[in-house]
């Protein structure tokens, strides 16, 4: 697909249309811009060329009514400019609500890897179907990464510690490049993949034949149970630690700090710095889990604690809701609060 | 701007004292528990105290308007900087 | 202009032991000091550039290696913007032309300007033995923790060889500063003055507001490095994105550092060879201000994919806008005194017809970058790189040659060859905009910066650009060889060779050491080649 | 300066200036803004660390407990008599009293010095403490990495600070020898009152860090 020379990017997304059309509205306005100012020159410069060597200029100084045109109007031309663009980012950084398919990004200097909900696992290769809305939850395992695809004109910075989330919609199918857009040492130009848009069949094909272990979630179940957080974290009355049934997406009182919200940052941190959060009511007893988990495993056991519903037990959808707002928010979980938590 | 204004002494002594006293004050409100107004206090207290170096000690009341304008620049400056970096932070999980 | 010889008693020639320069404290010295310092500098700069482009004409970049490459951009980066083009008009120009246009015998601290190129050049030496003993390979943006914690090259050291050398830029912009206010001349009202003095007080203005902060910020750097501080280690819950603010907060209001002097130069080229006042001299005048003070508020438009907070990018996106307005004002302005002016289509005005040809194109794509959905996806791609280039080498480089041709004659007391100096002009033109046209087309493709490897479908017009590259370099050496030899063999220019006004054409070319026989009394405003009189007014 | 042959006008004035008032003005007026640069360099780090207070109050608020109040409230008072005595200083300068601007200074050198002493009494108990960031940090009560930013941030204040202390105490050196050598006068003494601009805002900076570094929540 990729022959002769291109001098524009395929439109493979619902985003690229959209841009475009911003993108060829500043082309015009910059061409109009561009064509005035240099015409207005070389046509002054030439009709007011000098006859003489001694010649002046006119005496003007200035005018109100010119300066205020052009004041005005570019500024009335930038206002649209900004409308236009502020909405079309609002788009793209903030995930629509609805059904889609979840995949974890985790960056490191120098690949992408990908977790699908089911278990697959891939590298520098991304396998998505057309036509559904697809949400990336990235993170960064060192550096500061990007995650870039030109053809769906989508670009967000995967970061170290944090969870961000970038969504998009395949129009297309192909194959299309996956670019590490931020500098990120000796093989930044080497971070390169592809994201393999398919048909439905041809997804749910590749699927089946594609799985290499548990899902996500199992994965993280199992997780659960052999580094003991069990021992913990469970139903029992005078379980040493908060249960976690219903806990993603829900707020969380701490001990001397303002409640938190307990989302994909919040549960990473409650693993690798549990000191940092402590719940109210409850002993910063919690041992760190840094160096005995790894970022992968990480986001198993978060994708295991976000699927601890208040129903029934593990979920097998790939598409889960997303952020969780499944959970009715009067199924709170009812902390257990000790009259210690009452300073 | 032309004539130098000279302060007198008994100013000086009159500041620092002042100053002392705010010291004081302020390592002592640090152990009342004041909720959010703390760290307010706290600031206040070093604000007023700054300024009355910067007025008395440092000539700034009786400087040009240059020199009163430079330093509206400085403290307009520092504002930007912090008020729009803060700007990131505190909207940064809202919806 | 009768005299065909040089005047017998001028700054150059009142002593010419080594010593003598090494210990100068006089502007117009330290100007060449400097003149001579920033064009090593960016011959430097410009054979990292000119690697760049050898290497990017092969895809598979069998040039040179990843981290060698990874190194040329960054060296290439760091010199050209703290060594070179930050420097470049203020430090020479500004230097030189700051205490002749007011009337002054020399800046406020004269000292103090000589230590500053003394600071400048150390900064420099730091800068360089990070480069010798093994480079750095951050990119100039030195984003963490990539700096911090990843990379193993020389960070701290060229960290703080620019930390010095901002102390020059924060020192030189003092001294303008205070100069400006405190040493015109009797009668040198403010709106007297030339609009390349308001140009070189809002630079000041930023260099002294802005470049201490990117101290502090390269000094955090350092001391995470050295002694494992950690400020912005995400391990420990610190934000990388700080840091990205904390660089922006001064590297955003730099690159108005290096425009708006820019700007200023090409308001006296446009008056002095159109021999008119320049139109709107006070919306040109306050545009500079608004430049300066507004261009604080945008930094974060280098942020909108970082992490920042999609509320707070919308507001940096709005005043990135209202930023544009105050140059959109000078564009128009400029093209505005042509009319019904005299111009003349000497060099240096072929100078300020590309600047502000080129800084208009480069200013509109800067419009692309700030408009938040769009930014997504040309981010660091070579749509930014061409943005950039268009704005510093084609607006600010310009700029600077055009002021360099336009007060050589005053600065040496000979003429330029001109008809050399109109192909070096031509073919500086073509070359750039071959060089960096096909990299807009390239970025909107998608072909992200700071690659040593590219797909093959970017080849094309990386080869373009390439060879785009090496018309310009030619055509940087054109000027670089004509004017040495006019140092010797170039006509004796005359006091006031292009019929300007300004003070600085009222005394003898070289001009001497106290610059005026007598301290001049100003009576009329700038750029007054009409001969009007001035409507009584209080500065 | 080169003007040495010139008899007329005053020893101190340069070649470049009409009077010394114009000397005088365009001297405070460079320091002035010198102070500007150091006020935005010293706001870097305030930002850092509003930014992360923001982020980590709890830890901060911990962390501060480790700081040493007594000796950091000290040197504020320790700060605040030598700025007091700078002024007098200047005011001595002003009237052309060469001794007292001597005693004067004298004392705000003392001061300063006892100030780093402490500054490096607390710095040693801190470093014994595990307070240094690094390996060896050790802290109870909070999320270390947390913790570690607020000493890494303590550190670099009251560093930098001391840095300009000890600047300052260089400079006030050159300021006695050039006093000694009799060349203030009522008429010309820019240098002390620009010293003294300088002093009085590294105490400024202190009155800052010290409510900021030493005084969350004490309360507890
Ligand atoms: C001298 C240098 C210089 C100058 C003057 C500018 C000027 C501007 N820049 Fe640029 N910029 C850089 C140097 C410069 N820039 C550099 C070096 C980078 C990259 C850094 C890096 O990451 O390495 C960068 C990156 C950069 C970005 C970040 C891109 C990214 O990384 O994603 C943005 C985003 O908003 C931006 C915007 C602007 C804007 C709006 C202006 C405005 O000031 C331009 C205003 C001018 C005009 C608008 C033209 C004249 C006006 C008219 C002809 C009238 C018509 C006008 C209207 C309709 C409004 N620039
Ligand atoms: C002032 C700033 C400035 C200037 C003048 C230039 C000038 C040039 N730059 Fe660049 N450039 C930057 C600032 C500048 N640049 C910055 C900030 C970056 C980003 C770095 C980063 O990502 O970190 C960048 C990045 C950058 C890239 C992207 C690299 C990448 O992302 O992978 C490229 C690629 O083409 C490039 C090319 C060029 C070229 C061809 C020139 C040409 O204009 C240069 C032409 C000059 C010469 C060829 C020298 C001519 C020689 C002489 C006149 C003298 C000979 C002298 C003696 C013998 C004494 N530059
Ligand atoms: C020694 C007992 C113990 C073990 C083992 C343990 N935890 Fe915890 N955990 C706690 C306690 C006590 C709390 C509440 C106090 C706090 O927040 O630190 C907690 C809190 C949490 C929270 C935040 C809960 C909330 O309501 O906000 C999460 C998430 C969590 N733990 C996950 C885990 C995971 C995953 C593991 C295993 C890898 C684990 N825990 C192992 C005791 C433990
Ligand atoms: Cu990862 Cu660039
Ligand atoms: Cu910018």
């Amino acid at each position: 697909m990729l022959s002769g020379i291109q001098l524009f990017p395929e439109e493979a997304s619902t985003f690229a249309p959209k841009v475009d059309a911003l993108y060829f509205f500043l082309v015009a306005v910059s061409a109009f811009f561009v064509v005035l100012i240099a015409g207005m020159l070389l046509f002054f410069a030439i009709k007011y060329r000098r006859r003489s060597p001694n010649e002046v200029g006119a005496p003007i100084h200035g005018g109100l009514l010119l300066e205020t045109v052009w004041t005005v109007i570019p500024l009335l031309i930038a206002m649209v400019m900004f409308v236009w663009a502020a909405d079309l980012y609002f788009q793209a950084y903030k995930p629509p609500k609805g059904p889609a398919i979840n995949v974890y990004v985790l960056a490191k200097q120098w690949m992408w890897k990908f977790q699908h909900m089911d278990g697959q696992r891939e590298i520098n290769e991304l396998h998505i179907p057309v036509d559904q809305r697809i949400k990336l939850i990235m993170t960064s395992q060192d550096v500061i990464h990007s995650f870039f695809v030109p053809d769906f004109r989508v670009k967000m910075d995967v970061l170290p510690g944090r969870y961000r989330t970038l969504w998009f919609e395949a129009t297309r199918v192909g194959t299309y490049h996956l670019f590490c857009s931020q500098y990120c040492g000796t093989g930044h130009s080497r971070m390169t993949g592809e994201v393999i848009v398919m048909t439905p069949e041809a997804y749910a094909a590749w699927k089946a034949g594609g799985v290499s272990g548990d899902t996500m979630a199992t994965a993280g179940e199992k997780l659960f149970t052999n580094l003991a957080c069990v021992t913990c974290h469970n139903a029992q009355s005078g379980a040493r630690g908060p249960i976690l049934t219903g806990l993603f997406n829900q707020k969380v009182a701490l001990t001397g700090g303002h409640p938190v919200v307990a989302d994909d940052a919040y549960l990473r941190q409650s693993i690798m710095n549990p000191g940092s959060q402590v719940v109210a009511g409850y002993q910063p007893i919690m041992p760190t889990y840094q160096g005995l988990v790894n970022e992968e495993q990480l986001l198993d056991l978060i994708e295991y604690i976000k699927t601890l519903k208040a129903m029934p037990a593990v979920p097998t959808v790939t598409t889960s809701e997303p952020d969780g707002r499944a959970v009715p928010k009067s199924s709170a979980r009812s902390l257990p609060v000790a009259p210690s938590a009452q300073r | 701007m032309t004539s130098e204004h000279i302060v007198p002494k008994s100013t000086y002594y009159a500041i620092f004292i002042i100053l002392l006293v705010m010291t004081y004050t302020t390592v002592q409100v640090a152990y009342f528990d004041l909720g959010p107004w703390n760290p307010v206090a706290a600031l206040v207290i070093a604000f007023f105290k700054a300024s009355l170096v910067v007025l008395f000690f440092m000539h700034g009341k009786y400087s040009s308007k240059l020199i009163k304008l430079v330093i509206l620049g400085a403290l307009f400056w520092l504002g930007i900087m912090l008020s729009f970096t803060m700007m990131d932070y505190l909207t940064r999980f809202m919806g | 202009m009768t005299t065909a010889v040089l005047p017998r008693e001028n700054y150059l020639n009142t002593d010419y032991r080594l010593r003598s320069w090494l210990l100068t404290t006089d502007h117009k010295r330290i100007c060449i000091l400097y003149l001579l310092t920033i064009t090593m500098f960016f011959a430097i700069g410009g054979a990292f550039a000119t690697m760049i482009r050898l290497s990017l004409v092969n895809p598979a970049g069998t040039l040179v290696s990843d981290e060698t490459y990874n190194k040329l951009f960054t060296m290439h980066g760091i010199i050209m913007v703290f060594f070179f083009l930050v420097p470049s008009i203020p430090a020479t120009l500004g230097n030189f032309l700051i205490p002749m246009m007011i009337g002054a015998k020399d800046v406020a601290f004269p000292k103090l300007n000589l230590a500053s190129w003394y600071i400048f050049v150390t900064g420099g030496c730091f800068t360089l033995w990070a480069l010798i003993s093994g480079g750095v390979d951050t990119g100039w943006t030195f984003y963490t923790p990539f700096s911090t914690l990843s990379s193993n090259t020389n960070v701290s050291l060229a960290a703080i060889g620019i930390f010095i050398a901002g102390f020059a830029s924060i020192l030189t912009g003092l001294n303008f500063m205070v100069t400006i206010h405190r040493m015109r001349a009797p009668g040198m009202t403010w709106f007297r003055m030339p609009l390349f003095l308001w140009s070189m007080y809002a630079t000041s203005l930023i260099m002294v507001l802005g470049t201490p902060v990117l101290a502090i910020t390269l000094l955090l750097v350092a001391a995470e490095r050295v002694l494992h501080l950690g400020i912005f280690d995400p391990s420990r819950g610190g934000d990388p994105v700080l840091f990205q603010h904390l660089f922006w907060f001064y590297s955003h209001p730099a690159v108005y550092i290096m425009i708006v002097p820019g700007m200023g130069v090409t308001s006296e080229l446009i008056a002095a060879f159109s021999r008119k006042r320049i139109f709107g001299y006070e919306f040109v005048a306050f545009a500079s201000l608004a430049i300066a003070v507004l261009g604080f508020l945008v930094w974060g438009h280098h942020l909108f994919v970082a992490g920042l907070s999609i509320y707070s990018a919308m507001v940096f996106s709005l005043l990135s806008y209202l930023v544009a307005i105050p140059s959109a004002i000078k564009v128009f302005n400029w093209t505005a005194t042509l009319y019904k002016g005299s111009v003349s289509y000497a060099t240096p005005m072929l100078y300020a017809f590309g600047f502000i040809w080129m800084f208009t194109i480069g200013g509109l794509t800067g419009l692309f970058l700030a408009a938040l959905g769009l930014d997504v996806h040309v981010h660091d791609t070579y749509f930014v790189i061409a943005h950039f280039h268009y704005i510093m080498v084609g607006g600010a480089i310009m700029g600077y040659l055009g002021g360099l041709h336009y007060w050589w004659p005053k600065m040496t007391g000979r003429l330029y060859p001109e008809g050399w100096a109109k192909l070096g002009a031509l073919t500086i033109f073509l070359g750039f905009n071959l060089t960096f046209f096909p990299q807009f087309i390239l970025g909107y493709m998608g072909m992200p910066r700071r690659y040593h490897v590219y797909p093959p479908e970017f080849q094309a017009l990386n080869v373009l650009s390439s060879a785009g590259a090496s018309v310009l370099g030619i055509g940087y050496l054109i000027p670089l060889v004509y004017l040495l030899w006019s140092l010797k063999y170039g006509p004796i220019a005359g006091d006031n060779p292009w019929g300007a006004k300004g003070l600085e054409w009222t005394t003898t070319s070289p001009p001497p050491t106290h610059n005026f026989a007598v301290t001049p009394i100003v009576t009329e405003p700038a750029y007054n080649y009409a001969g009007e009189q001035e409507e009584s007014r209080v500065g | 300066m080169t003007s040495q042959a010139a008899v007329a006008p005053p020893r101190a004035l340069q070649h470049h200036f009409d009077s010394l008032e114009q000397q005088r003005d365009v001297a405070t007026l460079g320091m002035w803004i010198f102070l500007v640069t150091e006020a935005l360099f010293f706001g870097g780090l305030f930002t850092a660390y509003l930014v992360y207070r923001s982020m980590y109050p709890h830890a901060f608020a911990v962390a501060s407990e480790h700081t040493l109040i007594a000796l950091g409230a000290a040197n504020t008072a320790i700060l605040i008599t030598s700025s007091l005595t700078m002024a007098l200083a200047v005011h001595a300068a002003q009237e052309g009293n060469q001794k007292s601007i001597i005693r004067f200074l004298v004392f705000t050198f003392l001061l300063g010095t006892a100030f780093l002493v402490l500054k490096g009494v607390e710095y040693t108990v801190d470093m014994r403490d595990h307070l240094l960031p690094g390996a060896n940090f050790a802290i109870a009560g909070a999320n270390p990495g947390h913790a570690e930013i607020f000493f890494s941030l303590y550190f670099i204040m009251t560093g930098l600070h001391a840095i300009h202390m000890i600047v300052g105490l260089s400079l006030l050196v050159v300021i006695m020898y050039m006093t000694s050598k009799g060349r203030f006068s009522k008429e010309y003494h820019a240098p002390v009152e620009v010293m003294g601009l300088y002093w009085h805002f590294v105490d400024i900076i202190w009155i800052f860090l010290f409510p900021l570094l030493y005084l969350i929540d004490r309360h507890k």
